[in-house]
């Protein structure tokens, strides 16, 4: 077994479990704590569209905040896009996910993600170089931050010098960038990643919380 | 190419190898004129999708001046329609192409006789001199 | 040991004129992948150049190696470099048969030892040596026997270079490679299924004209064919970066030509010269006439996940499996909460 | 007195010649030993960890932009004021005790327990520095409601004895004597009677039955018994069936503001005590921001049953016997601006109410710059306005409150909340202000139409 056959094999697959255990461990985990109790009299229905709605909402920022955060919020947005971009419009990673899901999407030319790819990880650089000089996040960053930062910008990374090569073997920088992909799922469910589904819940929490008090949400 | 033949319409713009390969041509031909340093192109070494061949033989046309050659098979000298560009197809006994090159240089070197054929050459038309009549066999002895 | 006439003596003895042979040299060069700068370098060396014997083995192999090689009915110029090596055993091609075409092996290697090329082709089954055998030799004695007094052993085709299919998944003969088992000779491997004739002929023109052989990659093949991937060189790949992609073989896209990746083309990882020396004397190759690389020329290629699923396809194991870490999930979330439950209870109670 | 000039920080360490830096000061109340206090603290964060503060607090990215929100942040550049940087030993406590992985963090040691001198520099963080405006709570992108954790946080602190003293001290007679400001029930009496004589208005006062009970809060009892006559005139004027009661007319809840449930409860269930002791439908609360938290949202979950009765600010009230024609208003001819408190707007949704009061006044109303919902906070609510030391940092935050007012120039400032209204009041003498806070009901009060 090569390590290409490594990587896409069981790497993948340990990963994987690793991803759908620790993501579910963790829901799990957070939900399963005593519930609060509410009792007050509601102003409007909460509930489930309330927990939408902040879901949706909470994507764009107040315009009160609008000045103050562009500089983080657009880079944010851009890292987040063109991460998107990267991994769900490849066409080879839509054929990746076609392989368990079953089915398929368009994707956009190479070059389009080349171009995704490069300004998430400038973007993501441009974060890092925030947080490693504004004395806010000196102060509140930790070891999940930069490892976080880490494993996210990786298989960006490995992912964009393909296409490159630099005189290293194809398959060798398939296998490499597979396994950083396997890297950034086995840590996702366990750090501060775990916003990719704990935002449902954070939000969706707010929204209910708030929106039968009738308040700002 | 002659002085009379009206001036080709611009060269089509195509997605493959054909611009990037007359790109280098045209720079191969400014070393000859230059430097006098001839270029080979082997075209064998270069991957070209269906129909990219052709059209590359056609863009570059026919000049003034074809040769054949048989050794080992038949060869294809062409002068293309630029001067100094040449075409030189190898073919083996069996018709095969084994070799396909584009010849930036004022004449190929296969077309020239080679010192080694010119001296056998020389042989065989002594030999030939020698057995020919005892007049010419004493005239050359002299 | 009997004097080797060189490759000049034989050409001149064939009435080949110097234009000929300058011909022949630019031929050889562009072969061996080396620029046409080189050919007077080439016509010094092959002038010299002493006609080698070689000694073909076939093993565990379907002859699709050598019917590769010989497929041309007329002699051709790659021909003439068989003309001038001596190829005094290969069993499927002599006349000669059983203990005569084995007393011409023995007399092969005791005449040129030391100098002689070993050709191979198929695998060795190392589970039984009765599963094949050659003269009642088993292939392992043979090759090991042969391969004595050899300069170089080529291994010709995947089967002999890295098991091929025979050596596929279940393996049931215990197949084994040429390198393997063959650990101090140099061994070039020509893979492929079958492999690319012009590159078998050029391992060995390499070898007449310098006397040497070719510079290897990881997997012992000829970096001047295999250094590149089929994908690297594809005329399709510009469909790939556009992301116009053949989804089924008959569809549009199929019909326009487009990149074959979606259909399981193993072109990325696949190194080999396909896309740019091709087939039956430059005609085509595989992707030109519509259909994804197999991905012949690599290792254990017949094992890599089908030959239709995409590259990019991860092999995940199964459903169940991933149901069972879900389980495992839930219930590793439940205890966490419990547990924090308990913390709680635990604190409330000592406060 | 603490230093809060992020731009400037001063080296402790150095040595200086004439200058000694002061300590940050922390308060300490009653003599537990050092574990007992951690622990007590630790037991208080614990017990408030349920699903919802769990992911919550699992949640957290460390953005940072919570900082931008936060005007004792803005106001000084101290990161330290970063809000979730306030709730860091919350967090702590909740990633090493109950949350997923608690296991690991304590197998591990990734997170320690809390220490004593955290939770003595947290003081500062967690009452000096927050007065759970929630401001925070709708800038951040994962939608996690600080502010609420401030107050779950403040628990842990109380019952560790490691709260400002002032607010303690407050929070303590609040508990013994039904007031905050020490106002027995005689006392209410005497005011109420003063303020109907004064007013000439009827003030019915321990009514057996009555279809809404009325409140108040110790400040405007206090400070501006104006009020108790304003609240009498309008619920006279709505001809509502009403009454204060003595044995529950304290609307401000100090248990909540300083972090002690069992306080917060007690105040609260008097008030529901009281109201279903005499039949009502509806409690009014007074111009107060906390009483809204904690009576209309929190009033049912400590009661743990839905209350028998509405709950509405006495501003919703006025907009909605404003609106159905109970009570009419004549127009006033002036330019006002309104500053909402942050816990019956931002927080309480109550938002739309003032403004309704305001349309129906018919004055030139000038919204400030991001008023309503994203309004900064006078500086003094969450018991901050309490803490004396934390005078000039409330001070310097209020400047940003100064800047939206002025904005506006508008003739009149008003509001519905007691408490904003006193640290306002505060921060005008401080600076020689010209703005002076008026009190939205009482000009609703004094331009009541007499034929409704």
């Amino acid at each position: 077994m090569d390590l290409l056959d490594f990587a896409r094999g069981p790497a993948l697959q340990v990963a994987a479990y690793i991803l759908v255990a620790g993501v579910l461990w963790r829901l799990v985990g957070i939900l399963m704590l005593k519930e609060k109790p509410e009792f007050s009299e509601p102003r409007k229905p909460g509930g489930f569209m309330a927990a939408l709605k902040v879901i949706y909402t909470r994507s764009f920022t107040a315009a009160p905040f609008k000045r103050a955060t562009l500089y983080p919020k657009m880079l944010a947005y851009v890292l987040h896009i063109g991460f998107f971009a990267v991994i769900f419009l490849f066409v080879p990673h839509i054929v990746f996910f076609e392989g368990f899901l079953g089915f398929d999407w368009p994707g956009l030319p190479n070059n389009v993600i080349y171009l995704s790819g490069v300004a998430a990880v400038v973007a993501g650089l441009a974060l890092l170089v925030r947080r490693l000089t504004d004395p806010v996040l000196k102060l509140i960053s930790n070891f999940d931050d930069y490892f976080s930062w880490f494993v996210t910008i990786l298989p960006i990374l490995t992912g964009l010098i393909m296409p490159v090569r630099m005189g290293v073997r194809y398959e060798t920088l398939l296998a490499i960038h597979i396994l950083s992909v396997a890297v950034l799922m086995i840590w996702l469910p366990f750090g501060k990643l775990g916003h990719t589904f704990l935002v449902f819940v954070t939000r969706g929490t707010t929204g209910m919380v708030f929106e039968r008090r009738g308040a700002k949400t | 190419m002659t002085l009379k033949d009206p001036i080709r319409s611009p060269i089509p713009y195509n997605r493959g190898n054909v611009r990037p390969l007359l790109n280098e041509i045209i720079h191969a031909l400014d070393r000859l004129l230059d430097d006098d340093e001839p270029t080979v192109i082997d075209l064998a070494s270069l991957p070209f999708a269906p129909g990219e061949l052709e059209e590359l033989e056609q863009t570059l046309g026919t000049g003034e001046l074809t040769a054949e050659l048989d050794a080992l098979g038949k060869s294809f000298i062409r002068e293309t329609e630029y001067p100094g560009v040449w075409w030189v197809e190898h073919h083996n006994t069996g018709g095969e192409v084994v070799g396909r090159y584009i010849e930036i240089t004022r004449s190929p070197e296969i077309l020239m006789s080679q010192d080694a054929d010119v001296g056998a050459g020389r042989a065989r038309l002594r030999d030939c001199f020698e057995h020919s009549g005892p007049e010419l066999n004493k005239e050359a002895g002299k | 040991m009997k004097t080797i006439p060189t490759l000049g003596d034989i050409l001149q003895a064939q009435g080949v004129s110097r234009r000929g042979f300058m011909k022949y040299c630019a031929a050889t060069a562009s072969l061996l992948a080396l620029p046409p700068a080189m050919v007077p370098r080439i016509a010094q060396a092959l002038e010299q150049a002493r006609r080698p014997s070689v000694i073909w083995l076939s093993f565990q192999e379907c002859t699709g190696c050598t019917e590769s090689l010989t497929r041309s009915s007329s002699p051709t110029l790659e021909g003439l470099i068989f003309d001038s090596i001596s190829l005094d055993y290969h069993h499927t091609l002599q006349a000669a048969s059983g203990d005569a075409a084995e007393a011409a092996r023995h007399a092969a290697m005791e005449e040129n030892m030391g100098q002689y090329l070993v050709l191979v082709d198929g695998s060795i089954p190392m589970g039984n040596p009765g599963f094949s055998t050659i003269a009642g030799i088993s292939n392992y004695d043979m090759l090991m026997e042969t391969v004595e007094g050899a300069a170089a052993v080529v291994a010709i085709g995947s089967c002999a270079a890295f098991g091929g299919i025979p050596g596929a998944n279940p393996n049931p003969t215990g197949a084994v490679s040429v390198q393997d088992l063959v650990k101090d000779k140099p061994v070039v491997n020509v893979p492929g299924c079958p492999p690319i004739p012009m590159v078998i002929t050029a391992v060995l023109a390499q070898f007449l004209t310098f006397g040497q052989l070719p510079e290897l990659d990881i997997h012992g093949r000829p970096v001047a064919f295999f250094g590149q991937t089929i994908h690297d060189r594809c005329y399709r790949r510009p469909f790939y970066e556009q992301g116009k992609f053949a989804e089924t073989f008959d569809d549009e896209g199929a019909r326009k030509g487009w990149c074959l990746f979606k259909l399981g083309c193993k072109g990325p990882i696949t190194y080999n010269a396909c896309a740019t020396v091709k087939w039956n004397a430059g005609t085509s190759f595989p992707i030109e006439s519509g259909h994804p690389c197999l991905g012949c020329s690599e290792p254990g290629f017949w094992d890599k996940g089908g030959f239709y699923a995409p590259l990019s396809t991860g092999n995940f194991g199964s459903g169940g499996k991933l149901a069972g870490a879900a389980v495992a999930g839930v219930a590793l979330g439940a205890a966490a909460a419990v547990a924090g439950r308990r913390r709680q209870a635990k604190y409330t109670k000592e406060a | 007195m603490t230093t809060v000039d992020g731009r400037h920080t001063l080296d402790r360490e150095a040595e200086r010649l004439a200058y000694k830096p002061p300590e940050v000061r922390h308060d300490i109340q009653g003599d537990m030993e050092t574990e007992e206090r951690v622990e007590k603290a630790m037991h208080h964060f614990v017990k408030n960890f349920n699903s919802q503060t769990a992911s919550y607090l699992d949640g957290c990215l460390h953005c940072g932009m919570c900082a931008d929100a936060c005007h004792f942040h803005v106001r000084t550049d101290d990161p330290r004021y970063t809000p979730i940087w306030k709730l860091e030993l919350f967090k702590q406590a909740y990633k090493r005790e109950a949350g997923p992985f608690a296991f690991f963090y304590r197998l591990f040691g990734f997170k320690k327990k809390v220490t004593i001198d955290q939770l003595e520099e947290w003081q500062h963080l967690l009452y000096d520095s927050c007065t759970v405006c929630g401001r925070c709570s709708l800038v951040c992108p994962m939608g996690i409601d600080i502010a609420g954790l401030v107050s779950m946080a403040r628990h842990g602190m109380f019952m560790a004895g490691l709260i400002p003293h002032e607010l303690h001290e407050t929070a303590k007679r609040a508990a013994e004597t039904g007031s905050p400001l020490g106002i027995t029930a005689d006392k209410f009496e005497d005011r109420v009677e003063w303020m109907a004589d004064e007013h000439e208005v009827e003030i019915p006062m321990d009514v057996e039955q009555a279809d809404v009970l009325a409140v108040m809060s110790s400040i405007e009892i206090q400070k501006y018994p104006q009020s108790i006559a304003a609240t009498a005139k309008i619920l006279n004027a709505a001809g509502e069936s009403w009454t204060f009661r003595t044995d529950g007319f304290e609307a401000t809840n100090f248990g909540m503001l300083s972090g002690n449930p069992g306080w917060q409860k007690e105040a609260t269930m008097k008030l529901i005590n009281a109201a279903i002791k005499i039949g009502a439908k509806l409690i009014v609360l007074p111009e107060c921001g906390h009483a809204y938290m904690a009576l209309r949202w929190m009033g049912a979950n400590m009661y743990g049953k839905p209350l028998p009765f509405k709950v509405m600010h006495i501003s919703e009230y006025m907009a909605d016997a404003l609106n159905k024609g109970k009570i009419k208003v004549k127009k006033v001819d002036t330019s006002v601006t309104y500053h909402d408190p942050c816990q019956v707007s931002r927080r309480g949704g109550a938002t739309q109410a003032a403004r309704d009061v305001i349309r129906h006044l018919g004055v030139d109303f000038r919204e400030m710059e991001y008023g309503g919902d994203y309004n900064w906070c006078c500086g003094g609510g969450g018991g901050v306005v309490t803490i004396k030391r934390a005078d000039p940092l409330r001070h310097r935050v209020f400047k940003l409150k100064m800047d939206q007012v002025e904005k506006t120039e508008a003739d009149e400032l008003l509001s519905s909340c007691a408490n904003c209204r006193q640290s306002f009041d505060d921060s005008q003498e401080h600076f020689n202000w010209d703005y002076k806070m008026g009190s939205l009901m009482k000009m609703v009060a004094e331009n009541l139409e007499d034929e409704a």
